[in-house]
Formats: structure tokens, C-alpha cells, sequence
């Protein structure tokens, strides 16, 4: 079945704990090249059939309104993916 | 069977006073302080360590707090595992039958899973919401480090708190944690997260460590404890019922 | 960041402060009066630079200044007997209060409001007003024991309300359950006068021994000062209008952020350093970091102590290496806190941070100036007398009168004949929003961590024990009616601290000690002010007769939305002393055969 | 600056509870074209400097020890995006 993933992000002035707390752990782990991580979240919305114009309108409307809080997050994706693909 | 009695904190003629329980507090952890509360009122002696440190300090026994260490921003127990102190306890956890006794409590257990000393994993409630509350459990194997001073089946009433506590695993895993008795405490009365096959808390296979969910270590002390008692009734936040986890060790330590 | 790579910007300082007279500066749009404005250049002598006015508009805000309110609390201060003063170790004025509990123990608690940032972002308002509260009473030497919540929302079928409702109470059980403090009691009340302007009080207790009380000042020239915990970010930037210049880049200027996000875990770390600091005695003043950021806290602190104070911004951690200096002093991010430590000290509190591993900067020195001086890279952009700043803001006597409404509204009655069903009319009474259990609520707070509650919900007063050894412990219990304040505020509010007081004594504990978060409209409005004045005059009364004194709080004003103001809502929390927590009792009937009396008139 | 994503997402086998409540709200505000919703997580960890092998075959053990947990989750992504990029 089709998805469209939908991509959030905290906004980048906004502190990301989560985000900090990682990368506070890297280094303990020994990995020490990374100048900063921001978490966010992911999702995939499977579609019963095709993605018409109309679901992927839908999907948008999601992202917007439901999946992310436009207050502190970033929609920074609404996208078709090919089956198996990122 | 009637379960332990509270025994007066650091009580110096106590015989499992000999017996040094340390416990483990990382950045977050919460509940560290109540842990060593409960070891005292169950007659031992505690002390605390720290994530940070190689040593575990000649300690008999650990148990690994509860609270939200690191914030568990990443996944509960996620960044603790990679303690220092992490890796003494694996490895002294790990040797057999005369292996550490762990207890991992709440956030604990999530380390214990994150450190693959337990299988499987603790996910988001599924009513997504934190919940506390008083909840009765089946004490499914009356055979662990932690549980001997209970009998078997015995119910018991103790404080829940989480955001993170549906266990999980797949069914392969659960089915072997069935089958070698390795089920040590089950919710009753209702599943309050969704854990699978209501499992509150379970052992590794030598059954020296154990996990759980709920919190024992609010259940120890008469009028600080949850309002009541699988044993009958009990005073305003009389429940006392979580304290037979803790002399459950000291004693089978002292032998 | 070093001096190495410090950024250059188009900085207001104080030389250029003084060879531009002329230069116009937007004062009014910071929300400075004419004659405000006027006062600041007759306080300096010149015109203020950018970051001086920044820093003036939003200490001499009402939100910091409590210009409006002023004059009446000071009945908190008049109408005392020595009585009253008798447990009192530290008073009004410092970050919260802290009276003695007995056995060298002591307790401070405080109630504060995080209202209009909770309407914003609910979740994220709700949570970092617990992180605030929480703060206030660590930087007084204690540890942070329990909080409670409470708590007034719009009407509960309006559709904005489930956004508010369930934003809120998680956000504050998300912040205080990671903390690891109980939440031992609250209130929910659903109004539809409260609807854009839902009220979210915190208070926090903490417990310390007498000889940890810590205040807020710096004393000692030499001293060093010190800004720990979370690094400094775009939030909540006071006076950023008149900041915007100072960037060069003026054609694509950084965001910032439009609400504050907390960092539970962050703060955490800190209470536990901040008790290691505490017990090494390595800090002699102490001040957490709220409104208005670094310029607040140097302010107080220099104001509080000798007076002067050097400060060099280039030494501030950053989140967001575009801030302006201006920006990084007024900068409101969250988990911060400032210290001032001897020299001597500097090696024992840097051992202390790396083990918590909390990030810290040395940002300046204590002073006997009597100036507080902060500079950017050498170039001084503050040059002011701290206390003019920090105390000596306007005070107004604002006008008020008592409402042409009220003789209507209190002769207005209610008739109904008695219900015939007795059964379904308590039935419907006991299911109502405001009468109906709150577990729902309850439910997502932790109550049992830290070992020490003895009560917490369904119970009046929420009651945790101090001291393991003897028992000693505390009630604290927070009430309001806004429907009887807005029916007559004077006697509204004398029925708040009598409920909040029969509720604390009848768990069993002696009330000592009142402290209060007083939400209102706009202070502008005669009859809101007229309000606010009946207020306090009633709480001040009450609090006499009841010989329990108010040892601080929290004035939250202009909660109004298309000029109609909230009811007045006095939460007055009281806070009593048990010898030994045992005694509690707990609310209700949980045994059979017992007999039923009913007390007073 | 570069940086590497990481997206992880629950296992198919596992219950997620979160997608499970956000494909329960998508019909109450009117979206219905979609069947299923999965929650997972992004991360985007910033280098300074260049991407080398050395640092993405850091981000990969990152990504399998620290990032994800391999009992319930799948790490479905590990790639560097172009500034501005998905
Ligand atoms: N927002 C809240 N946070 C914590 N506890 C709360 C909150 N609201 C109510 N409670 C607790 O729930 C119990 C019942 O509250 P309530 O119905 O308001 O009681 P009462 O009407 O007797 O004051 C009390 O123990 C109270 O402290």
C-alpha cells in the first residue's frame, strides 16, 4: 500500500531537549563527531488504494493541524513514498 | 504466609543488617532515595551509587531506581544503559547461579531492558497518559531473589506510576517467559497500560534479576503507602504490601 | 564562547549613549509611560542605551514591578502582629518566604501564576510555570518537597477547553512528575468567565534547616558570579524592539522562539547541584533566573547586597549563537541560575557542576561600586545603580471605585422551589464539572514519590512528612471562590483564607503561614482596581484576625479578554505545621459506626 | 552545515499506540483517506565540517545502539541530506 510520510521538526530557535539529552550521551559512547542532534518525529500514513490529489491535500492538512504543533514544530515534509522507499 | 512486618529503619540487632544494598542513581533518577528507605525498613543496610563510578563497592545486591533519567526524552532507559556503573552490573549480573541480585523498579526495569538483561520493552501507555494509581498484582513466581518472602499467588497492592509501562515483546519471548516460569508479577484487577499478557514485572532465566513496573518501594511504610492491602484492610495509606520484595533478598542473601 | 570568536554588532553604548543625546529611542513601544521614560534619563543623567531601556521597560513592567499592586500589599507588611512575625525567618520581598517549623527545620512556599503563557501553548505554559515556581524555591536553600495545581478553565463543553484542560494538566504532571515532586493537591474549576483566560497557579514547598537559608544578593567586592544550568536562548525576549538594531544583519533577522519549551531533566539536575552547592557551602548569594533573564538577576542580586557588580556578556553560554548582547541579557530561557561564590570556592563549585555535568561561566564579579556595570567585549552597554532598576521602579495610585453593577448583582437572588427529588438533585449536584471527582486529573501526578506524603487527593489539605526521625511535617491547602470575590471581593477573600485555613486544620495541622496568587483584569479599570483593593484589604484583615501571615506571592493582572475581566480570584494556600504527621487526619468516612457531628454554625 | 538523518520507526509486529490514536482522530476532522498511521522518530545529527565515512559509519552505530531499540524498532533510514534537504 502506498504511504506519505510526513516529517516534523522542533523549530530550530526552540530547545529540544530530547534532542540535547542525545547529544550529551554521544560523546560517552565515543562518538564525538557530531556538533548537534534534533529529534523530531515521523510518520507514515498508509493510503487504501491510490494517492489522489485530494488524500495527499488531506495529508497536508494533517500535518498541519494534527501531527505537528505549528507553535513549536515545523512540518518539514509531506511526501509519496514508493514501497520500501524512505 | 502472612508477609513480612515493617522492621524499624537501620535496626541494629536486625540479622540481615550485615547484608548492603546499593542503589544505583543516575541523572533523573527519582525514586533513588525511597529505594534505600525500603531496604532500611526491611532491615538492611543501603547505600547509594553512582551511574558515573566503576565500582559497585562490594554491595550484596543493586536495585536500579525508578524516576526519568536522562528525562527518558529518547526512550526510557535508552542513555542510562551506557553508565559506567552499567557495565559492572551486567557483567556481575550475568554469573550464574551465584550471580548479583538486580532489581530494576519503573525506569529501572526499562534500563534492564535497554541493557538486555531482560527481554523485551517497555512502550507508551496505550491510554498514552501518565498513570498513577494503587494496583494489584499476582506474585506469579514466589522462587526469585526478589520475591521468595511472598508465597505463591500471593496478591499484593502497590503504587503504579508511569507514561512508559506497556511491556512488550514478541510472541516467541513471551511464550518462553511463560514457560520457564520467568512471569514473576502480573496486574490484576485490570491491565492499566496494555502490557502484554498483563505482565507487571519478570526475571531473567537464573532468576537473579528482576523487573517491574510498579513501585514496591511506596509500599513499605504504614501511612506513606497506597490506601490499601491484598490482605485485608488497612489504615489511611496503610498499605505495606511491597515490602516483602526487599526482605525477600536481604534474607535469601543471609541464607 | 571566547573572546576569540566574538561577533561584532551595531551596539548602543554608554559613550554613545552620551554623544547622541538626541537619538530617539521607541520607549513607548516597550510600554513605558512619557514620565517613566523621563525617569530613567533623570536616574542616569543621559539617555539610556538600547539595553539599558530594555532592561528598565521590563523590570518597571507590571509583571516585575508590581507598580499597580504595591501600594496595597503593603498591608501584608502593616497589619502584622509580633505574633504573627514569630515563625517568620525570612519575609515578603525575597524569592518566597520561610518560616520555622520547629527541630531547626524550616519550610518555604510560594504560589505563582503562569497564566497567559499557558493559554498560548498549554502544555509547555503549564509545564515551565512549574519549573519557575520550582526554581523560586530552590534559590532559597531548600529542597523542593511537593506541588500542587490550582487551576480555572473556561466552561467545560466550550471546544477550546479540551485543548486548555488536557494540555495543561499534562504539561503540569509531564514538568513535576520528572522532577520527582508529589503533587499533593490542586484545584479544577470550570467557568465560562475564565474562557481566554484560563488561570494555572503552581506553588511549590521545599524544606531546608535554618542555617541553609540562602537569599538573594551578592555581597563581598572580589566575589565571582557565576550563571549555571541550561544555556541562554532567544526566549522570551523583553524590550526586543529596541534590541533589533543592534544586529547588523538587519535583512534576515533570527527567529525567536514564540513560546519557552521546559527541560524537566534539565531542571532536575539542577536542584541536585544546587543541594550539593548548598551543602559544600560554596555559594553566598543565589538567585534563579526568570522575567527578564541576566538583567533581573544581576540587578537583584547587586541590589540586594553591596550594590556593584561587573558583568562581561561574551561570557554566556548560547544556544543560538545569533542572540545580540542585548538579547542575552534579557533572554527568559528556563533552567538557568546565578550564583555568587568566593574565590576560594571557584574549584569546589566547578567539581560540583562537572559532576552533575551542568554547564556553567564565570560572568563577572561583586563590586563595591555601587554601580552595576555589564559590558560586551570590553564596551560597557549598562551602567545603571542596580537598585533603581530593581526597586525603585514607579508606584501608582490608581484610581479605582466600587462597581455601579454590584447593588444589582448582589440584590439579585434566586428562587426555585425545594427540589422534590432530593436523590437526583444531589445525584446531579455531586455529577457537576466543578463538584464531581477529580481523579481524572489526579490521576497523571505522581503522589507517592519522595516517600513522604501522608495525604494528597481526595483529602482537603495535602500533608508531607519533613523530618523521617520525629514526624514533623506540613499541610498546605489552596482555595479560592471567585463567584463570592466577584460578589464581594473584601469578604471573598476573607472566605478564601478561612477555607484554605479550616482545611488545613482539620488534617490536623497548625496554620502558620499564607501565601497567595491574586489574579485579576486589568488594573486600569477602576473597578477591577476597586476589586484588587478589597482584596487585599480583606486578605490582609483576615489573615490579622486569624494571626497567620502572608510570607509572599504573586500578583497576576490584566487576565481579560474584549474588556471583560475574570472574576477576582484570591488562591490563597496555607501552609500548617504538624509535630508528627501520624496525626493527620484524612478527609471523609472510612469506617463503619462512627459518629457524625457537625461543627460551627 | 551537513547533516545525517535517522528515521526510525516502530516495528510492523509491534503496536503503536500513538498511530493508533492519531488514525483514531484523523476521522473525527474529517480525514478520511487514510487506513493506517505509524509514529516514528527523525533525527538529524549535525557535523562540523565534512560527512566522512568515518562519521556516517558513526552515525550508523548511533543509529542501531543509542538511537533505536532493535526489540522494537527499526532503523529505516541512515543518510546524509543536502542543506535544506529531506
Ligand atoms: N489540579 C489539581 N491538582 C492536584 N490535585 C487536585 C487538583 N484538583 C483537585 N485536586 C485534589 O482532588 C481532591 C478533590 O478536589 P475537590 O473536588 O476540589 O475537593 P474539595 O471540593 O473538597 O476542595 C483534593 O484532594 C484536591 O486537592
Amino acid at each position: 500500500m502506498p504511504r506519505i510520510v510526513v516529517d516534523v521538526m522542533p523549530k530550530p530557535e526552540i530547545l529540544d531537549p530530547q534532542g540535547k539529552a542525545i547529544a550529551g550521551a554521544l560523546p560517552r559512547i565515543g562518538l564525538t563527531g557530531f556538533a548537534g542532534v534534533r529529534q523530531g518525529k515521523r510518520f507514515e500514513l498508509t493510503v487504501d488504494g491510490e494517492v489522489t490529489g485530494e488524500i495527499l491535500e488531506q495529508a497536508r492538512h494533517a500535518a498541519t493541524t494534527l501531527l505537528s504543533n505549528p507553535v513549536i514544530e515545523d512540518v518539514t515534509r509531506v511526501e509519496v513514498i514508493e514501497e520500501d522507499g524512505q | 504466609m502472612g508477609g513480612p512486618q515493617p522492621v524499624a529503619s537501620n535496626n541494629d540487632d536486625s540479622p540481615l543488617n550485615g547484608v548492603t544494598v546499593g542503589v544505583v542513581t543516575f541523572p533523573g533518577s527519582l525514586d533513588d532515595r525511597d529505594a534505600v528507605r525500603a531496604v532500611r525498613l526491611a532491615g538492611g543496610s543501603a547505600i547509594h551509587l553512582w551511574h558515573g563510578d566503576h565500582d559497585l563497592r562490594n554491595v550484596d545486591a543493586v536495585i536500579i531506581p525508578g524516576g526519568f533519567s536522562y528525562g527518558d526524552y529518547l526512550r526510557a532507559g535508552a542513555i542510562s544503559r551506557f553508565a559506567p556503573l552499567m557495565e559492572q552490573i551486567t557483567s556481575a549480573a550475568s554469573g550464574g547461579a551465584d550471580a548479583l541480585p538486580v532489581l530494576g523498579i519503573c525506569n529501572g526495569f526499562q534500563v534492564l531492558t535497554e541493557a538486555h538483561l531482560l527481554p523485551g520493552s517497555m512502550i507508551k501507555n496505550n491510554h498514552l497518559h501518565f498513570i498513577c494509581r494503587d494496583q494489584r498484582l499476582r506474585v506469579e513466581n514466589a522462587g526469585t531473589f526478589w520475591t521468595s518472602d511472598y508465597g505463591q499467588d500471593e496478591e499484593i497492592v502497590i503504587p503504579l506510576k508511569n507514561q512508559d509501562g506497556q511491556f512488550v515483546a514478541d510472541n516467541r519471548t513471551l511464550d518462553e517467559l511463560e514457560g520457564e516460569g520467568r512471569v514473576v508479577f502480573r496486574y490484576v484487577d485490570g491491565n492499566p497500560n496494555g502490557s502484554r499478557r498483563d505482565i507487571a514485572g519478570i526475571s531473567n532465566a537464573a532468576g537473579n534479576v528482576v523487573g517491574l513496573m510498579p513501585h514496591p518501594e511506596h509500599a513499605v511504610e504504614a501511612g506513606f503507602g497506597p490506601d490499601s492491602s491484598a490482605r485485608g484492610e488497612v489504615g489511611v495509606r496503610g498499605g505495606t504490601d511491597g515490602l516483602g520484595i526487599f526482605t525477600s533478598v536481604l534474607k535469601k542473601l543471609v541464607g | 564562547m571566547t573572546a576569540e570568536t566574538t561577533r561584532t554588532f551595531n551596539i548602543d553604548t554608554v559613550a554613545n549613549a552620551e554623544a547622541t543625546p538626541g537619538h530617539a529611542l521607541p520607549w513607548a513601544e516597550l510600554g513605558l509611560k512619557d514620565n517613566e521614560y523621563q525617569r530613567v534619563e533623570e536616574i542616569l543623567g543621559r539617555r539610556p542605551t538600547g539595553a539599558e531601556l530594555a532592561m528598565y521597560s521590563v523590570m518597571w513592567s507590571e509583571h516585575c514591578s508590581y507598580k499597580s499592586s504595591k501600594v496595597h500589599l503593603r498591608q501584608f507588611g502593616e497589619k502584622v502582629t509580633d505574633a504573627m512575625k514569630e515563625h517568620l525567618l525570612v519575609g515578603i520581598g525575597e524569592n518566597a518566604g520561610v518560616v520555622d517549623i520547629g527541630d531547626g527545620w524550616a519550610v518555604t512556599f510560594k504560589v505563582e501564576s503562569h497564566n497567559h503563557p499557558s493559554f498560548v501553548e498549554p502544555y509547555q505554559g503549564a509545564a515551565t510555570g512549574v519549573g519557575g515556581i520550582v526554581r523560586d524555591i530552590i534559590s532559597m536553600g531548600a529542597r523542593p518537597v511537593a506541588v500542587m495545581d490550582p487551576l480555572r478553565f473556561g466552561a467545560i463543553d466550550h471546544p477550546d477547553t479540551a485543548r486548555l484542560v488536557h494540555g495543561i494538566v499534562a504539561g503540569i504532571g509531564g514538568y513535576g512528575n520528572s522532577l520527582g515532586l508529589p503533587n499533593i493537591g490542586g484545584e479544577v474549576v470550570f467557568d465560562s468567565v475564565y474562557q481566554g483566560n484560563p488561570l494555572v497557579n503552581a506553588l511549590a514547598v521545599g524544606v531546608l534547616r535554618h542555617e541553609d537559608i540562602r537569599l538573594a544578593n551578592a555581597s563581598g567586592a572580589g566575589n565571582r558570579v557565576v550563571l549555571f544550568g541550561a544555556r541562554t536562548g532567544g526566549d522570551g525576549i523583553g524590550g526586543a524592539s529596541v534590541l533589533a538594531s543592534e544586529s547588523f544583519d538587519s535583512s534576515k533577522p533570527s527567529k525567536r522562539p514564540a513560546v519557552q519549551v521546559g527541560d524537566p531533566f534539565a531542571e532536575k539536575v539542577l536542584i541536585e547541584c544546587c543541594l550539593e552547592l548548598f551543602k559544600a557551602s560554596v555559594v553566598e548569594g543565589i538567585q534563579d533566573l526568570g522575567a527578564a533573564g541576566i538583567s533581573c538577576a544581576t540587578s537583584e542580586l547587586a541590589s540586594n547586597g553591596d550594590g556593584g557588580m561587573h558583568v562581561e556578556l561574551t561570557n554566556v553560554l548560547l544556544r543560538d549563537p545569533s542572540l545580540t548582547p542585548g538579547e542575552i541579557l534579557m533572554s527568559e530561557s528556563q533552567e538557568r541560575m546565578m550564583a555568587v561564590v568566593t574565590p576560594g570556592n571557584v574549584a569546589d563549585f566547578e567539581a560540583i557542576m562537572d559532576k552533575w555535568a551542568v554547564e556553567y561561566s564565570w560572568l563577572g564579579e561583586v563590586t563595591d561600586t555601587g554601580r552595576l556595570v555589564i559590558e560586551w567585549d570590553g564596551e560597557k552597554i549598562v551602567d545603571v545603580d542596580p537598585r533603581t532598576v530593581a526597586h525603585e521602579g514607579p508606584v501608582y495610585e490608581r484610581p479605582y471605585h466600587r462597581p455601579e453593577w454590584l447593588d444589582r448583582v448582589q440584590a439579585d437572588g434566586f428562587a426555585a422551589d425545594r427540589p422534590t427529588d432530593l436523590r437526583a438533585a444531589v445525584l446531579e449536584l455531586m455529577a457537576s464539572p466543578n463538584m464531581c471527582s477529580k481523579d481524572w486529573v489526579t490521576d497523571q501526578y505522581d503522589r507517592y514519590v519522595q516517600g513522604n506524603t501522608a495525604l494528597a487527593m481526595p483529602d482537603d489539605a495535602g500533608v508531607v512528612r519533613v523530618d523521617e526521625e520525629t514526624g514533623l511535617g506540613v499541610a498546605i491547602s489552596t482555595d479560592a471562590n471567585g463567584r463570592y470575590s466577584y460578589l464581594n471581593p473584601y469578604e471573598g477573600a476573607r472566605l478564601a483564607l478561612a477555607e484554605a485555613y479550616r482545611n488545613v486544620a482539620t488534617s490536623g495541622a497548625e496554620p502558620l503561614a499564607v501565601t497567595d496568587c491574586l489574579n485579576f483584569g486589568s488594573p486600569e479599570d477602576p473597578e477591577v482596581m476597586w476589586q484588587f483593593a478589597e482584596t487585599v484589604r480583606g486578605l490582609a484583615d483576615a489573615c490579622q484576625e486569624l494571626g497567620v501571615p502572608v510570607t509572599g506571592g504573586n500578583v497576576s493582572l490584566y487576565n481579560q479578554t474584549g474588556g471583560i475581566a475574570i472574576h477576582p480570584t484570591p488562591v490563597v494556600g496555607v501552609l500548617g505545621v504538624f509535630d508528627d504527621v501520624a496525626r493527620r487526619t484524612p478527609s471523609g468516612w472510612r469506617e463503619d459506626g462512627q459518629a457524625v457531628y457537625l461543627l460551627g454554625t
